[in-house]
């Protein structure tokens, strides 16, 4: 079995991946672009031995405005996993759906839908309620949605409730004389 | 790949729309299944879930590194320990720190444990799915002993938060070895018992064997993991082929079974348990007996992971379960992706399993399938 | 009892459509009345409090420890408690940790088709103020607005002694006639059904459903 | 023969008598599981709580009249079964209203109550109580072809349709048991039992994990409550006809609840041991080898008892 990182320089040939990072022995990280993902999904999984996708999620960078879809896929001869990112723009996000290639692609498809209002036309059931039921905010795992202050708008707490910082609350009682300075983390 | 189920004409009179779930004592947990039947035959079946969705990926990102390790547990109640370990495991890999020896014989102690607790669980769930009482009685009783164990070994006995980030939460009690002992050995009587009731009795044979078969070639298309998939003769153990924790010192037999029905995946899990009390027997005795149990951390109130992303994988009772982490250098979790098993095993391969089975079967097919919910929705 | 509460009219069962509507009853529930003689009823709630039977429904994360419960270890089939399958014939609904809108839904349905006298326990800490899930989207955080609660069992995960305790406790409050949360529930009706539908958008079931 | 109102009034007795042994049995059976399941039980007493709890039970669904009935009908079977059998031999009080022909009728309403509860439940409208209904008749017309065939073997046996003759000769010793003179027709008639008292491998009717509990689905407070009531002086009516057509029937309470007893405890030892088939493999089972125990067991009437 090839090396992972010769195994992507080849698909190099064809295809645009960039940002090949080796995060450990058996787990490498690399990206495509959007158009290409799918084709080389397929390739992976026909000629590479990736048969198994773990999961496909997304990440959402609100600050650069987009999301990074990942497709985790696994190589049960070479015990090795790849993780594969797309990037997609964050507003009316679309994607190519891969329930062609995965069953339950179709179910992380759903879920992707609802939760970030990803759209993977084709995908069956793709706008049937997954988890939430008469949902009527923006899609909930997007950052911009405050769960905190929404669940207390609309769950209100009941009264007495006290929430206490737990680093204010340490700091008063290991450091009472301690002045904040600019500091970040270690001990 | 996906195969939609051919459509049915509901308006054709032919067929009876039924909702088994979420409030039906044959089904696993919170979930829900529509079936659409004609006579006693499955011709369509889809996976409601959702019915226990807290939102546990959001509610991470707004928690700090810390914070989250109490409520990761919460995610899955038969097994909470994958969740702490896996956590435990993926903040580890990013933060740069090792955990020490003697944590990683007591993590895999717990693991074990957990996973033999799960199982007889299950033993019980595929006895009562196919009308054998009993044998859910026994096992379940059973299970308790193990969270006897488990109460004494981490004070609680469903959520135990006792693997953190750097070790574990404390030593083992005084004593502990000798009583684990005993209740392994009253485990291994009880999996006597259950097998000449259970596993010997034609009935349960007559029910099971043929039972919704999975095809070789099913597997992987459909991203079935675990016993489900030992049982249609994969070889493929994360124990084995990727060993996490002490896995690699331990010995113990990876157990297929070709016929790959709802008997098959019994008998897989039912010798799993064989395995894991021989695994548990062989930490017991051979896990160091002094050394710390955690490692240096950082002041946890102020903990800052380096910027970077990763997937660490274990095997649970129900396959691959995995925690995939992003961080961006902040405080906060990034976005944190937990993979259960169940996630499609009970929804694309349920789905495509139950067409064509006889309403009886759909309990104990869904039990066989060993599914769990809270991992699907989170 | 205040008979004018109840003569506010017939239910609209708005959520559901036109030629649905009429499959539906639109009267509104009753509360329910005491045997006139007091050592009948007195002698009813003997009864009642020694042979609770308890919905088989699994609505959260508690429900692990009714297995338990219910087997040898500690066998609460001692003490007069039964799984019953279907909400006509219990009494008792568990509610097993937090409740999410789309269980509140099925809980709320269940809950109206169980026949009178019936009892809710509420299992673990979620929910009475949220607990864990406290800043969650999508879990009910006072659960006692939406329903009506006899008796709160604390704690996370409560153990199954400790539901052993409040089996008894509810039967001492069930034998003292105080467990009347039915009663309580039909008489605030409108106040109950107006904070379900605050947090049930898509409320397409019947107002009550019988 | 005495007058009428005396023997209704004697019917009565014995039916309070076998209600309560009924239900007191249920009772002894729940814990008698419960042991083999390492608990303690239920008290033998819950069964009476739970009765009365939902008789004081309030109800507010209606599905028709039918639905009302179907109860009715089910604990007129039960009472219709009782009432023609001779609950002891020889006594004047415990004979029920027992004539020439009452094994026919009281198989007719072991039947009878079966089908009223049928109506009754298809009535509610429930799918699971439908798809119950229709496992527990396909199933009762299945275990009926064995039972049906082991009494046809001793009516042939015995030549009489009256239980009150069947058990006189009986009389005089274990040996004259059909147990022993007839072993075939005994077992034929035990395997149907099994079927009959709805314990696994053959509860699939009620079957809790499948179609949580089938008929009785929508049946609650007092239509429950007459149906529990039911259920107690059935299983008194059937194992006291079973206890008479195959045991050498009792001639007094003590040897009725002894051979009762032990004659419900093989239902319920299977009951505990076996896990529960499915409707189509209990109707072929039941078709199949008690079925040809059936008949093996009239040929062996035929060609060796008679002669």
């Amino acid at each position: 079995m090839a090396n992972p990182i010769e195994l992507l320089q080849r698909f190099g040939k064809n295809f645009a991946i960039s940002e090949i990072h080796e995060q450990k022995a058996d787990l490498t990280f690399f990206k495509v672009p959007k158009e290409q993902a799918v084709r080389l999904l397929r390739e992976l999984r026909d000629d590479a031995g990736y048969t198994h996708l773990a999961f496909l999620t997304n990440i959402d960078w609100i600050e650069k405005g987009i999301f990074t879809l990942t497709y985790m896929l696994h190589n049960y001869d070479a015990r090795h996993s790849l993780g594969m990112h797309v990037d997609l723009e964050r507003d009316n996000a679309e994607m190519q759906s891969i329930h062609g290639l995965w069953a339950q692609a179709a179910t992380y498809q759903r879920e992707l839908r609802e939760m970030y209002g990803i759209r993977f036309p084709g995908s069956p059931r793709l706008d049937e309620d997954f988890c939430l039921e008469g949902w009527d905010q923006i899609p909930p795992m997007r950052k911009e949605f405050d769960t905190a202050a929404f669940s207390l708008e609309r769950f209100y707490s009941r009264e007495g409730r006290g929430t206490e910082d737990p680093r204010e609350h340490m700091k008063g009682l290991l450091y009472p004389t301690h002045t904040d300075e600019p500091s970040s983390g270690g001990q | 790949m996906f195969e939609p189920n051919p459509p049915v004409d509901l308006s054709s009179g032919k067929y009876l729309k039924l909702w088994q779930g979420p409030q039906h004592p044959g089904i696993t947990g919170n979930m829900s299944l529509e079936l659409t039947t004609c006579g006693d035959e499955v011709v369509d079946c889809k996976t409601h879930v959702g019915y226990l969705h807290r939102g546990f990926e959001k509610l991470m990102e707004r928690r700090t590194f810390i914070q989250n390790f109490p409520i990761v547990c919460r995610i899955a109640v038969p097994e909470p320990t994958f969740n702490e370990y896996l956590y435990a495991a993926v903040v580890e890999e990013l933060a740069g720190i090792q955990s020490p020896e003697r944590a990683e014989w007591i993590r895999t102690l717990n693991l074990e444990l957990m996973r033999l607790a799960s199982y007889l669980m299950w033993l019980g769930g595929i006895g009562a799915a196919f009308g054998q009482s009993t044998v859910y009685q026994w096992t379940v009783t059973h299970r308790d002993y193990i969270l006897d164990l488990f109460e004494e070994m981490t004070g609680a006995r469903v959520y135990h938060m006792y693997i953190v980030p750097g070790g574990v939460r404390g030593r083992l009690p005084e004593g502990f070895e000798g009583r684990c002992h005993e209740v392994l050995n009253r485990v291994e009587k009880l999996l006597r018992d259950v097998e000449k009731v259970l596993f010997n009795n034609v009935v349960f044979k007559a029910r099971t064997k043929g039972l919704g078969h999975i095809p070789r070639e099913m597997v992987d298309p459909y991203g079935i993991t675990g016993p489900n998939q030992r049982a249609a003769g994969f070889a493929r153990d994360l124990r084995k082929d990727a060993p996490y924790l002490v896995y690699d010192q331990l010995e113990f037999d990876l157990i297929t079974a070709t016929e790959s029905d709802t008997y098959a995946r019994a008998w897989v899990r039912y010798q799993e348990m064989h395995q894991g009390i021989r695994m548990l027997r062989q930490c017991l005795d051979r896990m160091p007996k002094d050394g710390p149990f955690q490692a240096r951390m950082p002041n946890v109130l102020h903990w800052q992971v380096p910027a970077g992303e990763t997937y660490a994988k274990a095997e649970c009772t129900r396959g691959e379960y995995g925690y995939y982490l992003v961080t961006d250098g902040s405080e906060y979790v990034r976005r944190v992706h937990v993979r259960g098993p169940s996630y499609t095993h009970a929804i694309a391969l349920m789905e495509k399993l139950a067409v064509g089975t006889n309403i009886a079967d759909i309990a104990g097919l869904m039990v066989s399938l060993h599914t769990y919910p809270p991992e699907i929705e989170r | 009892m205040d008979t004018q509460k109840y003569a506010l009219g017939p239910l609209l069962n708005e959520g559901l459509s036109a030629e649905d509507r009429d499959l539906f009853s639109d009267a509104r529930p009753v509360p329910y009345e005491p045997y006139p003689v007091a050592v009948v009823e007195k002698f009813v709630n003997w009864v009642r409090a020694n042979s609770l039977w308890l919905l088989a429904f699994g609505t959260g994360c508690g429900a692990v420890e009714l297995n338990p419960l219910m087997t040898a270890r500690f066998d609460a089939y001692r003490m007069g408690v039964q799984m019953r399958p279907t909400p006509r014939q219990s009494s008792v609904f568990i509610i097993g940790g937090y409740a999410s809108v789309k269980t509140l839904k099925r809980i709320i349905r269940s809950y109206e088709q169980m026949q009178g006298p019936k009892f809710v326990v509420c299992l673990g800490i979620c929910p009475i103020n949220g607990g864990m899930y406290w800043d969650s989207y999508n879990t009910v955080n006072k659960f006692d607005e939406y329903l009506p609660v006899d008796l709160y069992i604390t704690g996370c995960m409560p153990r199954p002694e400790v539901l052993m305790a409040g089996v008894l406790e509810l039967k001492k409050k069930i034998m003292e006639g105080r467990a009347d949360g039915a009663n309580r529930y039909v008489e605030n009706f409108d106040w109950y059904k107006a904070n379900q539908k605050r947090v049930i958008k898509d409320w397409n079931m019947p107002d009550y459903n019988w | 023969m005495q007058d009428w109102p005396v023997r209704i009034g004697y019917f009565l007795i014995n039916l309070t008598i076998v209600g309560l042994y009924g239900m007191l049995l249920s009772g002894i059976v729940a814990r008698t599981l419960a042991k083999v399941q390492g608990r303690i039980g239920i008290p033998v007493y819950q069964p009476f709580i739970d009765l009365l709890k939902n008789l004081g039970k309030r109800t507010a669904v209606s599905h028709g009249a039918m639905f009302y009935l179907g109860p009715v009908f089910r604990l007129a079977g039960g009472i219709g079964t009782l009432a023609f059998v001779p609950v002891l031999y020889g006594s004047e009080m415990f004979s029920n209203f027992n004539s020439a022909g009452d094994l026919l009728l009281a198989m007719y309403f072991m039947f009878f109550g079966q089908l009223g509860m049928a109506i009754g439940a298809g009535e509610s409208g429930h799918p699971f109580s439908a798809i119950g209904v229709a496992r527990g008749l396909g199933q009762m017309t299945a275990y009926e072809v064995p039972f049906a065939l082991a009494i046809i073997a001793i009516v042939v046996q015995y030549g009489s349709l009256s239980i009150n003759d069947i058990v006189a000769a009986q009389q005089g010793g274990i040996l004259n048991w059909t147990l022993f003179t007839n072993p075939l027709a005994v077992i034929a008639a035990m395997i149907a039992f099994l079927g009959m008292t709805g314990y696994s491998p053959f509860d699939v009717t009620m079957a809790p994990n499948e179609i949580p509990i089938g008929p009785p689905t929508e049946y609650h407070s007092s239509y429950l409550a007459m149906m529990t009531m039911n259920r107690a002086v059935f299983a008194g009516a059937k194992l006291i006809l079973f206890m008479d057509l195959f045991f050498g029937g009792a001639t007094n309470l003590v040897e009725l609840v002894i051979k009762t007893w032990a004659i419900y405890m093989v239902a319920v030892v299977v009951g505990a041991a076996f896990p529960r088939f499915r409707v189509d493999q209990s109707i072929r089972f039941f078709l199949r080898y008690p079925t040809l125990i059936g008949i093996a067991a009239i040929g062996y009437t035929q060609a060796v008892l008679l002669p």
